[in-house]
């Protein structure tokens, strides 16, 4: 079970894996864009964690909210405003929440992903961020009704965003500067397909650190 | 990196303070947001117009708010578009009644902000906004077909979009009237660029990418996208000659065409450079029977210090001339009747 | 040598049939020679000024000819004056009756030459010549004594003589008193600049200096002179800080005075980064008491692909500020009457 | 006794040393100025040679006159103006001579030194061309009324123009880039004394290959 403080910690979690990634993240962007995405998602993140570390907030959907507001203002590039997006409607699904299940879990990233989804209009296949969560969530979903300890079930997704990511190769970029590159594109790893790992992973590494203090 | 800032982190606020500082008969911010820049003048009644975008393109975007031109305009980082709030203050602050159109260069960022602040404006407001997406560069994307999404990257051609839709707001049109005529600046103006050296974002601290000191990029992208062809430098008339081709079939543009023409530095490259680029495109135009209404020529969008030049052509009819001819006056674009 | 060109040889000649292909209304050449430009527009009694020196500092100098600024420019190779036989025909064209003024930079070249057109058109032409030569670099020769020689450099601030001569001769005073105007300009102006990278003369080939990739050089020339001081390069504040000191001190400008700013890029420096700069003079002159009457920022006298910047200020009375608000329509430099 | 075919040939000579000589003149400028002077001396001398090599003409003075006509629109620099005025007063000096003998030589240098004077107002010391050219015309002088042998005395003036350039150091330039420069301009060599160096060099050259090949 995750509570309020077990949220400001994931948050946390998720600020510092970014920002340990900053150069990979850039470097994965340079070669289709412009270079940016490792300081968009280490500031976005950290301005989300920071907004929400001193909250005192039991609603679990109220932080994530306000998390993504601070996200949406402090980069609003395209994927500081997908990832807004996808934790303001966590936020909006989770209103009232204090503490979250497995079932929680899964609405969590189900709610991310369809917030990006509304807000960028893409589909899976595409080449985007959403190839990266999309099996990720799928694994959670399995997992879930398969009822497997969560630890496994967040090593299993984050194994799963990490296939997605590597599965963008070959795909033919719709959306973002790389669609501007056509057929090029499909010789690229989708760079916001990579922020969808990284997330998954910290993710992971949330639930171990916590089963482990346990 | 070489560059005339304090630090990366105080590059944009700093620079936004000189510009208030340098033009406050011109310009104001607001909501409080020096990323919010509005003109000092309000037109009761005008359509008001919108722009934004990242920061590094000087003049563009926030240098054509003006007289004749644009009323306001929300200003991102470097390379980042701003967000949706800012262009929403903006909104506020600029329309009169007769509604807000928004101008913008075709980019995931800008376009889901835009958006997100439109959605706003209509139901926090009930501010009508219309929005126009310019995407013109050649050397990105397929040629757009009618009714399929535009991939295109919006470069220095918006110049012109701002231009018409900006001289047909101040003749007092109506908000569809404007955007009509943004669309067909769109429809009519294509873009293609070549880069000889990067730039460099300050908070990244080194170039986006690498260039040999014999190579050059032909149709980069002004944030530093990749483009068609990377190749040896070659001479002045050679690279027009493969630029102005690339754009000239896309339209297509024909024998009996009119063109304005807008040759554009990139940030370092001197207009000495640009002149003798432009006598080769006036000659290829010459050959090919497509006539030069107008040239504009000079740095209208920027990569900060990248070096290399863009050549955009927009076709005119009577209508888009009139508009061109109209005057303008901005901080950095000043133009009499002509 | 990264530079889009044909050939070094053929650099300044095509450069020239690019600007006359693009500014065909403004601009035409005189005597058949492509280096001696002048206006289009000429007006009877009115007293013709010129101007002149090497090519690569676009837009200076050809850039201000045109209604309300210049009448003529005659031009030479990179960084290379002009010829006396150049000077002279563009005299012949620009002279209608009222005389001509040269104002042109404090450089050896320049000097002879001018002084040997002017020769020639006083005995061979009948035409009454006078000559103000601007040379404002602080960083350059010692305070000018009155009656001493002035061994200082001009640069940037030139812009300051054209724009106010210019005004006087279209507001259609005498030659006497456009010159005393122009005169008058050079004792208020004081420039200095900063250079962070070289320039390369196409036909050398090779830069004609080195700075290191975090070095300056504080009050070097547009020619690539050497300055006052090399060293390690400085946030914008003190760089601002030490180059507007010099300055101050030289008129010296003092508490109450109002002043005329052009804030000036030498060809790569981003607008962005002289907008930052302008932050720091603003919040200098604030303090000591300097009112800031209208301040010029953008790229006014380049040195080809040179990054780096430079600050002129102009001492403004009455007169001064009346002359500055004038309009002036030329290729580079358009301004609404303010 | 030189005759306008040597004077021909004296031309070429010249045009040939500044060509040689183009980038130590460069180097030389680059210090004080810019960096131009390799070019315009040797572009300069090479018109002027040219625009005499294939005139039918006997008049020496008429051929240094048009010789520096044609330098005069090829390089319009300090330089270049400067050698032009020099060698248009040579022109005028020399108007109707076909023959040079000892004193002719000395005419001519001194009506060199003269034309760049009238036409730059500097003076000797000034740390100029004229640094260069000075010690050589009165060497020259002194020569001519010792009877010594021409090319001993063309020997002698290219050691005083040499020593000449050299004692440009020390002094403080008046004139030209250098001048901005104030105290700092002791420290350097001056390039246009550099250029009355080549000259006589050039002209010692001349004379010696001229003496052997009688
Ligand atoms: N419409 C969209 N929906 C989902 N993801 C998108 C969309 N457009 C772009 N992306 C993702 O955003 C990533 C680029 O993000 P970012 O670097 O922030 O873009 P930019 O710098 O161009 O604003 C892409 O790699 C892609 O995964
Ligand atoms: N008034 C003058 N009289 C004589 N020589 C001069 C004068 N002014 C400059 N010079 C000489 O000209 C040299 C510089 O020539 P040049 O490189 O052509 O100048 P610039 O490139 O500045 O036009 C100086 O080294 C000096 O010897
Ligand atoms: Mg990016
Ligand atoms: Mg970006
Ligand atoms: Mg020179
Ligand atoms: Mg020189």
């Amino acid at each position: 079970m995750l509570n309020a403080c077990d949220i400001k910690k994931l948050m946390q979690c998720w600020a510092e894996v970014m920002v340990q990634n900053r150069d990979y993240l850039i470097e994965l962007d340079s070669h289709v864009g412009d270079s940016d995405l490792g300081l968009t998602m280490g500031d976005g993140f950290t301005a989300a964690s920071n907004a929400i570390a001193d909250l005192d907030e039991s609603d679990i959907g109220k932080l994530v909210y306000n998390a993504g507001k601070a996200m949406s203002t402090a980069v609003p590039s395209t994927m500081g405003t997908l990832m807004a997006s996808g934790l303001m409607a966590v936020g909006k699904t989770l209103k009232g929440c204090t503490d979250l299940d497995m079932d929680g879990i899964v609405s969590f990233f189900q709610a991310y992903f369809d917030g990006v989804q509304s807000r960028g209009k893409a589909q899976v296949g595409d080449k985007t961020f959403l190839d990266g969560l999309f099996g990720a969530v799928e694994s959670l979903k399995t997992d879930a009704a398969a009822n497997l300890p969560l630890k496994e079930a967040a090593e299993h997704a984050s194994q799963a965003a990490h296939q997605g990511f590597l599965n963008t190769k070959g795909m033919l970029a719709q959306f973002g500067r790389a669609a501007g590159r056509g057929e090029q594109s499909r010789d690229l790893l989708d760079p916001g397909a990579a922020v969808a790992d990284l997330l998954m992973k910290g993710f992971a590494i949330f639930i171990s650190e916590k089963a482990d203090s346990i | 990196m070489k560059k005339i800032i304090n630090t990366p982190e105080k590059f944009i606020t700093e620079m936004l303070e000189g510009i208030y500082a340098a033009h406050p008969d011109l310009v104001k911010f607001a909501g409080g947001d020096l990323h919010c820049l509005v003109s000092t003048k309000k037109i009761p009644g005008k359509v008001g117009i919108a722009t934004g975008g990242g920061s590094g393109h000087l003049p563009l975007f926030l240098g054509y708010v003006g007289e004749g031109m644009l009323d306001g305009c929300s200003i991102g980082d470097v390379f980042q578009s701003p967000s949706a709030e800012q262009m929403l203050a903006v909104t506020k602050e600029i329309d009169s009644g007769a509604g807000v159109l928004y101008i913008y260069g075709n980019y995931g960022g800008d376009i889901l902000n835009f958006d997100m602040a439109a959605e706003m404006a209509d139901f926090e407001e009930n501010i009508h906004v219309e929005s126009v997406v310019a995407g013109e560069d050649v050397a990105s994307g397929a040629p757009v077909k009618p009714g399929a999404k535009n991939t295109r990257r919006g470069v220095a051609g918006i110049f012109f979009v701002y231009k018409c839709a900006g001289a047909a707001a101040a003749k007092m049109l109506p908000l569809d009237e404007v955007k009509r005529v943004a669309e067909k600046v769109c429809e009519n103006v294509r873009t293609m660029g070549v880069a000889l050296t990067p730039c460099t974002v300050p908070r990244v601290g080194h170039p986006s990418f690498e260039l040999a000191e014999d190579e050059m990029e032909i149709g980069m992208g002004i944030h530093g996208e990749p483009g068609i062809r990377r190749g040896k430098l070659m001479p002045a008339d050679a690279i027009v000659d493969e630029m102005l081709n690339k754009i000239i079939e896309d339209l297509p543009y024909q024998n009996g065409d009119e063109v304005a023409i807008l040759v554009n530095g990139l940030g370092a490259t001197p207009l000495e450079e640009q002149y003798v680029m432009f006598r080769r495109i006036h000659q290829v135009l010459s050959e090919k029977g497509i006539n030069i209404f107008h040239t504009y020529i000079g740095e209208y969008a920027t990569s900060m210090e990248m070096a290399g030049a863009s050549i955009s052509l927009l076709k005119v009819d009577d209508e888009l001339k009139e508009l061109l001819r109209f005057p303008a006056d901005t901080p950095f674009f000043k133009q009499f009747k002509y």
